[in-house]
């Protein structure tokens, strides 16, 4: 470990700001900053066991309902208010406040309060139980980073744009759409750490000039994904270069709209899931780098299924099914006005023309893909099933009936009783069951499918150690350093 | 109203005419309370220096630029009452030749149409009439039908474009036609032809012609009467002999001295010219020739001369005339 | 002359007016509820008939369009819903970089367009203006984002020259920052001095024909001063127009070079605003970027009275 | 008197998209320094090519051959350098239509000083002070006003003085007026005309005078040549000119034109018909399709420039007239 | 009648013979590359071509064969097709968006050009807010609201293109209105809707094409941009500009898959502005006069 220097990391988008009431979900160019300038209460370490940052300890009750987190004394913000147990309090009421309408209280819906009996004790009341909370929490999201309440307080609407956390780097600078300045936190907890004097974060939107601006040395560290699969083959020929990945859980997936046709029809949708050939998709996406799926949870999950019911590759059964239906297959699928979403979207078509079905693409930008899918405007859209510690939030949320995210429209009791059973169950023996039976059951109703497991990708200069595995998808630099 | 010197009922007859055009927050005195009557077969020249508004005058005629006051009356008709459907009715009756016979065709469109198009407009239907009239004008004008209908405008000299434009204005069998410098562009040579065309026009289709120019003796080879403008006001009207052998006016005289005659005995006067016209957006008040004038006084520029038969049928507006 | 100024001035503001309400209509047509879009995952009818109320969504189209007048005729372009800043501080942010980009694009583009476009036109019909005539449309026929790239791996891999993306203030680094510039505006200039270039060789051909070129030959003036002080001035008033409207068109951003240069400009905040449905911010930078279209409008009128005398005396 | 200018043997050749276009066609002319000569033609016979061919200004694909001695130098192998340097110097031009020939950009004291600093290597002070005694010759008033006023301030006249303010700017040996008084009023171009020969005598230059006008050229030139279709078809002291005239081409341009002292609706003797197109010359005598005299020979074969009687007398016709002139009209 | 002794068969030797102008080597190539391309572009689909969206997935940019003639691009589709395909596409957009312009920006520009005063300003001041307008604002909303497609790609560089053509139009009107052939028209009692009609609009025309052949050019490459934003051809059709966006990702690569188009776009706009330019010399009217 060498203390002192600067690096530059290269992100695809532009931060838009901290404050969750502002910006409701931060995205993957905000998890970085957020990582740096905030501390959650826990972390994964290497193993992906959760471990101790704000908090030193946690014990829970008997039905995981209710969990007690101790926290670390001794600890201020930038602006020099202690933490403790009143300041997360606040930053959790804030969140969970009808009056705030934040988008982001609709995560911590599980949560039902947060007690702060004292200085440095904090407890989570849950409205079911969790039995994997510390991990799940360890996300840099918008919900668990934790904010100076007296910065927000007096900021107001500056607060957005003038973040004050714990975390390891405060915030020197930001230029909007331009360069966001980290200094290194002298007063930081962990002594001895951060290492880096300075983290400068730069929007790099274009692919082939952010890659370029990697091998030019503009930038240190670069986010990237399977559709630069070229650059990524090139980085890993690159002695200069270092390629991080990281086989997260969780898949890239699509959802059917089950209540209009010919979506309502299990023979269209199954024939559709049979045409598609993983592996040669992924060669002519990503030159083989993205890893076909067969469920929701992928490998880099504690869930590990013998059987996940996956239906098998076959064209002639796909072909036979739609001929079986009867009708025209015609439909419409949203792709997002991206070229990685592009190409994926006409791999797709091309497949399913081969079967006999035509489907248009539909190109619409990024902010309308959730609003078209809450309010069902939609045949078939793609979506995304993240990396994190627990398939339970996620799955919940997708399949129970009911739920605004159960996007299929499709409702099945059997699933239904064993989301249920799934999420209060503690031993994780009988929990991988009833996940591997619900997966079965997704993939015979084929109400939702799976394309590719997530992996996620940062490149770097050969020369920026300690860079730790992309948990949870986020690019975490805060604790490297340069040789 | 002063009578001019007009041996008949006039055909056409301008009373006080204004013409002004806005420039900008300024006004343009182009015409300014010009009166005038032509007889029916008569030529009456008009000249003047370059600016004078003799086009201006012209075109107010033919009501393509409406005067601000005054009127035009056409065979008793009030032409500046006259809107629309009337006007255009009456248009037949009255055209128009340019000073630049090219630019007067239309360059993309082919002679026979150009010469049909007043019969278009005037609502011929039958074509086959349509063909038999321009072929006739154009055999009049001296060219050939089958060969010219077909061809564009720029296939031709200057001097076949002005035959294709007095074509065009014979066709209707108009009775009255403003010739605007009509042959100030063209060269000595095709000059005398066309001078010789309109005079045989006029005598053959019963012409009454209002001829502008700014050169006195094409004015005096086809007109039978010459008013001679300046500034926007008429300076002397006359019969063209009597005119030019005896001006009155002043402005006439030095018009008359400044031409170049081609004999090398008559020395050129040297400095009978003075200065230059002044402008129409503020013109003298008084005399409009009195800074030029060498007879000008204390009375030209606070009295406007008005125009006074001087001699008969000659009419001068100038407070010190000639002789 | 001030007459001049002050109508050309009041003629500004019917313009102004309709940029505004067109970007109204266009931004309140935009698809996407934004109450929808604010709430996301949380949406229930009910929450959203409730931001709908708050945000006055639920108010006709002409009051909105009317009371968010008023707020801007009272110095109020609004906040972002999302990041909370002022449509001033967000612009004032931008606008450097793109007015810079813009500048720098142009004066580059001219100093390609103005000499190729002269040297074409003293002789016309040569092979140097043939040559140059194809080497326009070949440039013009590779798009920006093209060109971007190439320029990239020439001069930042290849030759290490310049880098290739990113952006400081010219008041921190004023070389830095010239250096950062280089390759966005030459991307820029290279789609612009093919049109420099057209407009100001016809115009100057048309020029060199004139009489009064022969006469300051016939005066035994040296070329140059005949090419630059005798030719060119009358000729530039189309190129004027054509810059002018260059110009406006770069005020707006150009989200392709901002984008592959990483420079933050206003292309990519209004980009981002639309795809955000950040409408205040959208609706307020769309007008700013109106208004310095209509100034630069009017800056080329001027413009206009400078070069040509004619007008300046008001004879047109 | 010492021969300032030889043309010998001039031909310029024009291309165009139907051909060749044989603007000037062998022409012979000279002039002595102090003397005016006229040119006298239609319109299109090669007038302005013969100037421009003078003075090196021919238009980029225009062909030319033949010799134009100017003070002893031939023109037409000058290196441009110091044909830049003669020009406007010992050679001046005043253009036809001083509504285009004036830059509408520029000053009227930047386009006189130009020219005299040019050539002159005047200091701007000196250059003004010359500018303001140029434009008092030429008759302006208010001459220091005028310097920083544009062309379009100022009116057709003004204007035309001015170009030649310009043109005499340097004292040039030989001054060509092309047309400089066609775009003018009457009485205006008597003033033109009265400035141009004043400053001729006091200056003693030579000029050229060309116009379409044979009026213009009466009173004013001392030899005239008379054009038609790119040859001098007949050239004479203008005395000996208009009192015998041996080309029925020059006698047929005098009647055509309208007499002041001819009565009203007299027909004019006009020429018929119009020039050959000059890209498709004829085998003889050019004027012959419209020559009221012509005969089998004219038609065959160009007539070459023979000598009259009259000493310095030159015509082209093989059917010369043989009355006295101005008795046919 | 002595003086009448013209006829048009004297002067018949000085009339212009027809016109026999050489058009050049360069015109017969550009235009022979022109009607190629037009061909294979509307006669793509009943070509012996490969099917331009069939992917073979596993012969990712392959090298030229016997099989692909020019290769294959980033998703294993034949070049050849997409190329000859896109064509078809980017000539679409690239012909009809600038007809928009012409039809539309044309018609204000002669009729503001014509009636000045009020209307003038109006249409001026119209364009005006066009232009003031960021285009690509204009795009994304047009294609969020309308969808994508081909027509509706049309219609908004159409419409964007209105602006230019109405310049043209206005100041070649603005001058031809003060020609005097329009007065004589007017002095015949022509109405106004016949002077444009009859007497303007036939010289007005002219310019305006010109002007047109820049626009395809121009319209072809903005695809190209838009494609590259996601907002041009719906894929997976191609179009010259989309298959350069694409292409760029595999320069170092692949170079071909960014330059093919790029030199298919290069020729037919060089041809296309050589075929114009030779044309608009041609039915110049002052160029064959004296
Ligand atoms: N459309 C116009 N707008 C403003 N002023 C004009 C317009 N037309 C003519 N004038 C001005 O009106 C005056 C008279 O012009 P007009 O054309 O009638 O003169 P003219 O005697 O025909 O001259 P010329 O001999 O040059 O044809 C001139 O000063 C001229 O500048
Ligand atoms: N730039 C040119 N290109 C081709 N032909 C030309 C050019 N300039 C003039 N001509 C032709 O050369 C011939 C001689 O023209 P020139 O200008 O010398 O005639 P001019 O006697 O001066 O006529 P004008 O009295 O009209 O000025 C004409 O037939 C003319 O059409
Ligand atoms: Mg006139
Ligand atoms: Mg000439």
């Amino acid at each position: 470990q060498k203390s002192g220097g600067s690096i530059t990391v290269g992100q695809e988008l532009e931060i838009a700001g901290f404050d969750p009431l502002k910006v409701g979900v931060y995205d993957t160019s905000t998890f970085t900053a957020a990582a740096a300038i905030f501390d959650t209460l826990t972390t994964l370490d290497d193993k992906g066991e959760a471990a101790p940052k704000l908090a030193v300890s946690w014990t829970h009750s008997d039905d995981y309902m209710t969990w007690t987190f101790k926290l670390r004394q001794g600890v201020t913000f930038h602006d020099g208010t202690p933490f403790n147990a009143q300041a997360f309090k606040e930053n959790f009421d804030r969140q969970k406040d009808p009056a705030n309408k934040c988008r982001c209280a609709f995560y911590i819906t599980n949560v039902k309060e947060v007690l702060a009996p004292d200085n440095d004790t904090i407890v989570y009341k849950l409205t079911d139980p969790s039995v994997n909370l510390p991990a799940t929490i360890t996300i840099q999201s918008q919900n668990n980073v934790i904010h100076s309440p007296t910065a927000w307080k007096t900021k107001g609407d500056d607060y957005n744009r003038n973040p004050v956390g714990t975390g390891p780097y405060i915030l020197k600078s930001w230029t909007a759409g331009d360069r966001m300045v980290l200094e290194k936190n002298p007063n930081y907890w962990d002594k001895g750490r951060p290492y880096l004097d300075r983290i400068v974060l730069k929007p790099l939107p274009d692919a082939q000039s952010r890659f370029a601006s990697l091998q030019s040395g503009e930038a240190d560290i670069i986010w990237d994904d399977e559709a630069d699969a070229d650059n990524i083959l090139k980085a890993q020929k690159d002695s200069k270069l270092t390629v991080h990945t990281y086989k997260g859980s969780g898949a890239q997936v699509y959802a059917f709209n089950t209540k209009v046709a010919p979506f309502d029809d299990v023979r269209v949708r199954q024939a559709l899931v049979m045409a598609i050939d993983r592996p040669k998709m992924s060669q002519a996406i990503s030159n083989g780098l993205s890893r076909p799926a067969s469920n929701p949870y992928g490998d880099g999950s504690w869930v590990k299924c013998k059987d996940d019911g996956a239906l098998p590759f076959d064209v002639e059964k796909a072909k036979a099914l739609i001929k079986d239906y009867g009708k025209p297959v015609e439909f419409k699928t949203l792709v997002t006005a991206t070229p990685r979403g592009r190409m994926v979207g006409q791999v797709l078509q091309q497949f399913w023309k081969r079967v006999g079905a035509n489907m248009e693409i539909e190109q619409v930008d990024q902010a309308t893909i959730p609003s078209r899918a809450f309010t069902r405007q939609f045949q078939m859209t793609p979506w995304r099933i993240v990396d994190l510690a627990d398939p339970d939030p996620q799955m919940y949320a997708n399949f129970r009936s009911g739920s605004p995210l159960a996007l299929a429209g499709f409702s099945n009791p059997e699933l239904d009783r064993l989301l249920d059973h799934a999420r209060v169950t503690a031993d994780p023996g009988q929990r991988t069951e009833d996940y591997c039976a619900i997966s079965r059951l997704i993939n015979k109703e084929a109400i939702w499918f799976w394309t590719f497991q997530n992996t996620y990708y940062a490149l770097s200069s050969a020369k920026l150690k300690g860079f730790p595995k992309i948990y949870n998808s986020v690019i975490d630099v805060s604790m490297t350093w340069l040789e | 109203m002063m009578q001019l010197a007009v041996r008949a009922e006039p055909l056409l007859d301008v009373d006080h005419l204004v013409v002004e055009y806005g420039l900008g927050n300024k006004t343009v005195h182009a015409v300014s309370g010009v009166s005038l009557q032509v007889a029916r077969g008569e030529t009456l020249g008009l000249v003047g220096e370059s600016g004078c508004g003799k086009s201006t005058l012209g075109r107010a005629v033919l009501q393509l630029r409406r005067a601000k006051s005054g009127r035009v009356l056409f065979d008793g008709e009030d032409l500046t009452a006259m809107e629309g459907e009337a006007l255009r009715k009456m248009r037949r009756r009255v055209q128009l030749i340019f000073q630049d016979p090219i630019a007067s065709l239309n360059p993309r469109r082919r002679i026979g149409d150009i010469v049909a198009e007043p019969l278009i407009i005037a609502g011929v239907k039958d074509a086959a009439e349509r063909k038999r009239r321009v072929h006739e004008v154009l055999s009049a004008v001296g060219l050939d039908p089958e060969l010219v209908a077909n061809r564009l405008p720029h296939e031709f000299s200057g001097g076949q474009c002005q035959r294709i434009c007095i074509a065009r204005s014979l066709v209707l069998n108009p009775e009255f036609i403003v010739c605007d410098e009509p042959v100030s562009a063209l060269d000595v040579s095709i000059r005398a032809q066309i001078l010789n065309l309109l005079e045989e026009m006029k005598a053959r289709f019963g012409l009454t012609l209002l001829f502008i120019a700014h050169d006195l003796a094409v004015v005096k080879a086809v007109s039978d009467r010459v008013a001679v403008m300046y500034l926007g006001r008429l300076c002397e009207v006359g019969p063209s002999e009597q005119l030019f052998a005896k001006p009155v006016h002043p402005y006439t005289d030095l018009l008359l001295q400044a031409i170049p005659v081609p004999d090398p005995d008559v020395r050129p006067v040297e400095g009978v010219a003075v200065g230059e016209p002044p402008s129409p957006i503020a013109p003298p008040s008084g005399c409009r020739f009195r800074t030029r004038c060498p007879r000008a006084d204390q009375r030209c520029s606070a009295e406007i001369p008005e125009l006074r038969e001087v001699a008969p049928g000659q009419f001068a507006a100038c407070h010190h005339p000639l002789a | 002359m001030l007459n001049f100024v002050v109508r050309r001035l009041l003629a500004m503001l019917p313009v102004l007016l309709a940029v505004s309400l067109l970007t109204f209509l266009i931004a309140s047509l935009l698809p996407g509820d934004l109450a929808l879009v604010i709430l996301g995952d949380q949406a229930t009818p009910e929450n959203v008939a409730a931001l709908r109320r708050d945000m006055g969504l639920d108010q006709p189209l002409w009051w909105r369009y009317l009371s968010w007048l008023g707020h801007v005729l009272q110095g109020d372009l609004g906040r972002s819903y999302r990041t909370g800043q002022t449509v001033l501080q967000a612009v004032a942010e931008r606008i450097p970089v793109s007015l810079q980009l813009m500048l720098m694009a142009e004066f580059i583009g001219l100093v390609i367009g103005v000499p190729v476009a002269i040297a074409c036109a003293a002789r016309a019909g040569g092979a140097f203006d043939r040559f140059m005539t194809g080497s326009a449309f070949a440039i013009l026929s590779m798009p920006s984002f093209l060109v971007a790239i190439l320029l990239i791996y020439l001069f930042a891999l290849e030759l290490h020259w310049l880098p290739a993306t990113g952006y400081v203030p010219f008041t921190e680094e004023p070389l830095n920052n010239l250096r950062f510039f280089v390759l966005p505006a030459l991307t820029l200039a290279l789609a612009e001095w093919p049109g420099i270039m057209r407009v100001l060789r016809s115009d100057m051909i048309a020029t060199l024909q004139e009489d009064y070129i022969a006469l300051a030959k016939a005066k035994g003036l040296k070329p140059a001063r005949i090419l630059f002080v005798h030719a060119l001035k009358p000729s530039s008033l189309t190129l004027v127009t054509v810059t002018g409207i260059n110009i406006g068109r770069l005020l707006g951003g150009t989200l392709i070079v901002e984008s592959i240069f990483a420079l933050p400009g206003i292309g990519r905040l209004l980009v981002g605003a639309i795809y955000t449905r950040d409408l205040v911010i959208l609706q307020g930078v769309v007008l700013l970027v109106a208004c310095g279209f209509v100034i630069v409008n009017f800056i080329v009128d001027m413009l206009y009275a400078v070069l040509d005398p004619r007008i300046r005396h008001g004879h047109a | 008197m010492s021969t300032l200018l030889t043309i010998a043997d001039v031909v310029v050749e024009l291309p165009t998209p139907r051909g060749n276009l044989r603007a000037v066609d062998h022409v012979d002319l000279s002039l002595e320094a102090g003397r005016t000569l006229g040119i006298v033609g239609e319109s299109g016979c090669g007038k302005t090519m013969l100037s421009r061919a003078v003075l090196q200004l021919l238009p980029k694909k225009a062909k030319l051959t033949g010799r134009v001695m100017f003070d002893g130098q031939d023109l037409a192998r000058l290196a441009p350098e110091s044909l830049r340097r003669l020009r406007g110097r010992d050679l001046a031009v005043v253009f036809q239509d001083p509504m285009t020939s004036l830059n509408p950009v520029l000053t009227i004291g930047t386009q006189l000083m130009e020219t005299i600093q040019e050539h002159l290597e005047l200091d701007a002070s000196a250059a003004m002070a010359r500018s303001i005694e140029l434009l008092t010759a030429v008759g302006i008033p208010a001459p220091e006003q005028r310097l920083a006023q544009y062309p379009h301030q100022c009116s057709g006249g003004m204007r035309q003085r001015i170009a030649i303010a310009i043109a005499l700017s340097c004292e040039p040996k030989l001054l060509i007026a092309d047309e400089p008084t066609t775009a003018l009023d009457v009485t205006i171009q008597a003033q033109i005309l009265d400035l141009l020969a004043r400053e001729q005598r006091r200056r003693h230059m030579a000029m050229i005078i060309i116009t379409h006008d044979l009026g213009v050229v009466a009173g004013r030139a001392d030899e005239v040549a008379v054009m038609y279709a790119g040859r001098v078809v007949e050239r004479a002291p203008t005395q000996a000119l208009f009192k015998r005239m041996h080309m029925p081409y020059t006698e047929a341009l005098l009647a055509a034109i309208p007499k002041l002292d001819a009565a009203p609706h007299t027909p004019l003797p006009a020429i018929s018909g119009r020039p050959p197109d000059p890209t498709r010359p004829l085998r003889g005598c050019s004027f012959a399709p419209r020559c009221r005299y012509a005969a089998g020979r004219c038609h065959e074969a160009k007539p070459a420039l023979t000598s009259a009687e009259t000493p310095g007398h030159l015509y082209a016709c093989f059917h010369p007239i043989q009355m006295a002139a101005g008795v046919d009209a | 009648m002595a003086t009448l002794e013209l006829s048009i068969k004297d002067d018949a030797t000085a009339a212009p013979s027809r016109r026999k102008r050489r058009l050049g080597l360069l015109f017969w190539i550009a235009s022979t590359w022109l009607v190629i391309i037009l061909a294979l572009a509307i006669l793509a689909p009943v070509l012996p071509l490969q099917n331009p969206v069939d992917m073979d997935m596993l012969e990712r940019r392959a090298a030229f064969s016997t099989e692909h003639w020019l290769g294959t691009d980033g998703l294993g589709r034949d070049e050849l097709a997409r190329l000859i395909f896109g064509a078809r596409a980017s000539l679409t957009v690239g012909l009809i968006a600038p007809m928009i312009g012409l039809t539309i920006g044309g018609a204000f520009g002669l009729l503001a050009g014509y009636f000045r005063g009020r209307f003038e300003t109006l249409v001026v001041g119209s364009m005006d807010v066009l232009l003031a307008f960021p285009p690509l604002i204009f795009a994304l909303a047009v294609t969020a609201y309308l969808g994508q497609s081909v027509p509706n790609l049309t219609l908004i560089l159409g419409v964007l293109g209105i602006p230019a053509f109405m310049r043209v139009a206005r100041a070649a009107t603005l001058t031809l209105a003060r020609r005097e052939f329009v007065i004589a028209a007017e002095a015949l009692g022509a109405s106004h809707a016949r002077i444009l009609v009859r007497e303007l609009l036939p010289n007005v025309i002219l310019p305006l094409l010109a002007f047109f052949l820049l626009g395809v050019a121009v319209t072809i490459v903005v695809e190209g941009a838009l494609s590259f934003l996601g907002l041009g051809v719906p894929p997976p059709m191609a179009s010259w500009g989309s298959m350069i966006g694409e292409g760029r990702d595999s320069l170092d690569v692949a170079p071909r898959l960014a330059f093919l188009p790029a030199a298919g776009l290069f020729l037919t706009v060089l041809a296309f502005n050589l075929v114009g330019d030779t044309l608009r010399a041609l039915t110049d009217p002052r160029q064959g006069a004296l």
